[in-house]
């Protein structure tokens, strides 16, 4: 403690700071930051400071400025009004009941004040400190490490041998096992029909010398086809006479005896 | 081949690794060109250490290892035209409060800091390459979190999070609690700038 | 201070801006850094004897100096990751006929497959190291012909191509009779896979 006749011999000091907080609301980020700017000017550890005198400053602010008719930001008011209730609480006399607790809310504001500054600290002392591409400098140009990936493959003598196995196998299934195919050959048809005609001297149609029942649509019409052909060939040959009425009526067909 | 010089062959193959490097290589990458060595960890330190009194540094941030310039010797290094980002006291403000709350949403920032948070504050920390989106929080609305990068480690020559300015006091004074004793009633949502 | 703590620090602002350099630096353009400081000359040269055992070397190439990964170490900084993969059925089939019909174009292994050969087959088994492309053929068209490779011989432990089973042998192993698996012969022209 400082005696008060001991004042004379110090050094004039400068004019206290809260004289100097002005109005400048648009340099301020919002309530918070505005009352922690003045929790600041009461000059004492933000953990001891007086939520009431606090209130009261936010309050004097807000009335100075709407005398002076600055534009009051939405929050700002919001702030006030919560700020005046908060005051009503505290300077009430202590309900045990009440709810919430005025004490406990003024913790908390005391609380987000202290943090906020605490951030504040730390982001200075964060920019205060090295920096990379100031203080420290990595290489401009590094070589770079290079990563050639590799494929090892995996194929073991006997998947080779069994997949030679395999081809060989496909081909000579396919060169030996012929389908069969279905078709009634012209030779076959000639040596069928020659056979069946005989000696008949009876105009008989063609269609009655096929077979019955041919269930192979396709075989059938080969029938059909060779067996035409093979009247043809057997009438060439002066084996049988052909005859027919009309286009498209049934062929008729007769044993030929010279 | 006594176990010395062994250390002084993988001594001198982490070097040359970490020289050519074009990042700041973890253990895991280190290990792929060195092949499997064991733990690799004391060498590294082991050679970090040898470097301390060097004008050339071997640092390990956020688990990558990388060499630099002693942080005394800028003076000899900078030229003109290299200027450090000027970030916003809105961004240095909001990269703080990532950095000792990380992960952090949204919301949280903006219940610190007192006032909405622009997206381009967020933005302009992520071009940087200091701030990334660090998953989902498993509550209401899944919002997104934000972590730092080990990039951000890097640039202000922190090993890691724990080397944060004050990090202990303020974990000790409560400061960094995510949710404050109960929830603050208090009517907030300037905009900022 | 003694000479040598002057020495010292004038060695740390050497060893960093060598560092940071994007080229390698003159005596000109590294007194421009550092200032004039007399003759750098053996103090780099100190500099570079006690880089000499390390994985990082100091060198001076036509006047100019810079630092530089060690000779030696050059393999630790490419990494070659293997990885094993298994030959798809249409590349074992592939090689097999190559094995046995040597030299053969790509035609004709298309032929004996009964399927389209795709070029990936074939780049699949040079990569591998066990086919090479063996001349042109001298027909219409020229089309290049392959064979196998000395690697092949190896990996399958073969003296020479006559080791390779004969018909007979097959049959005899029973690995004619087998239903080829799964993939049925396409007609020529189908693509594989």
């Amino acid at each position: 403690m400082i005696e008060a006749d001991e004042q004379f011999d110090l050094p004039v000091r400068a004019a206290p700071e809260t004289a100097t907080l002005i109005l400048q609301l648009g340099s301020w980020e919002g309530p918070l930051d505005l009352l922690l700017t003045l929790a600041r000017a009461q000059k004492v550890d933000l953990a001891q400071i007086s939520i009431l005198a606090l209130v009261d400053q936010y309050l004097g602010f807000i009335r100075d400025a709407k005398a002076l008719s600055l534009e009051l930001a939405a929050d700002y008011l919001v702030m006030a009004a919560w700020l005046a209730y908060l005051k009503s609480l505290l300077l009430l006399p202590k309900d045990p009941e009440a709810e919430p607790d005025p004490a406990e809310l003024a913790l908390k504001l005391q609380f987000q004040l202290q943090r906020l500054e605490a951030m504040r600290e730390s982001g200075q002392k964060l920019l205060a400190r090295p920096q990379l591409g100031w203080d420290m400098f990595r290489r401009p140009n590094p070589e770079g490490l290079a990563e050639e990936k590799r494929a090892t493959f995996e194929c073991s003598y006997y998947d080779l041998l069994s997949a030679y196995g395999a081809i060989t196998a496909r081909r000579s299934r396919s060169v030996h096992v012929v389908r069969r195919r279905p078709v009634m050959a012209l030779d076959e048809a000639i040596e069928r029909l020659e056979h069946l005609l005989g000696r008949s001297i009876d105009w008989t149609e063609l269609v009655r010398f096929l077979p019955a029942d041919l269930a192979d649509e396709s075989y059938a019409r080969s029938v059909l086809a060779s067996s035409f052909v093979a009247a043809l060939e057997l009438t060439r040959q002066g084996k049988a006479t052909l005859s027919q009425g009309t286009a498209f009526a049934p062929i008729l067909l007769r044993a030929r005896h010279d | 081949m006594t176990d010395e010089t062994v250390d002084f062959a993988l001594t001198r193959a982490l070097e040359s690794i970490l020289f050519a490097a074009d990042a700041p290589l973890s253990l895991t990458e280190i290990t792929r060109h060195v092949g499997e060595r064991g733990d690799l960890l004391p060498t590294l330190r082991a050679l970090a250490t040898s470097y301390e009194p060097r004008g050339i540094n071997l640092v390990e941030r956020g688990g990558k290892w990388q060499f630099q310039t002693a942080p005394d010797l800028g003076h000899f290094l900078r030229t003109s035209r290299e200027m450090v980002k000027k970030l916003s006291r809105a961004g240095v403000e909001t990269l703080a409060v990532i950095a000792y709350h990380e992960p952090v949403t949204r919301p949280e920032i903006e219940e610190i800091r007192g006032v909405a948070v622009s997206g381009g504050t967020i933005d302009v920390l992520m071009e940087a390459g200091w701030v990334r989106p660090a998953g989902r929080r498993e509550t209401p609305g899944r919002p997104l979190q934000y972590a730092t990068t080990p990039e951000f480690l890097a640039h202000f020559n922190l090993t890691s999070r724990r080397d944060l300015p004050g990090m202990a006091d303020l974990k000790a004074a409560g400061l960094l609690d995510r949710e404050p004793p109960r929830e603050l009633p208090l009517p907030l949502g300037g905009r900022e700038e």
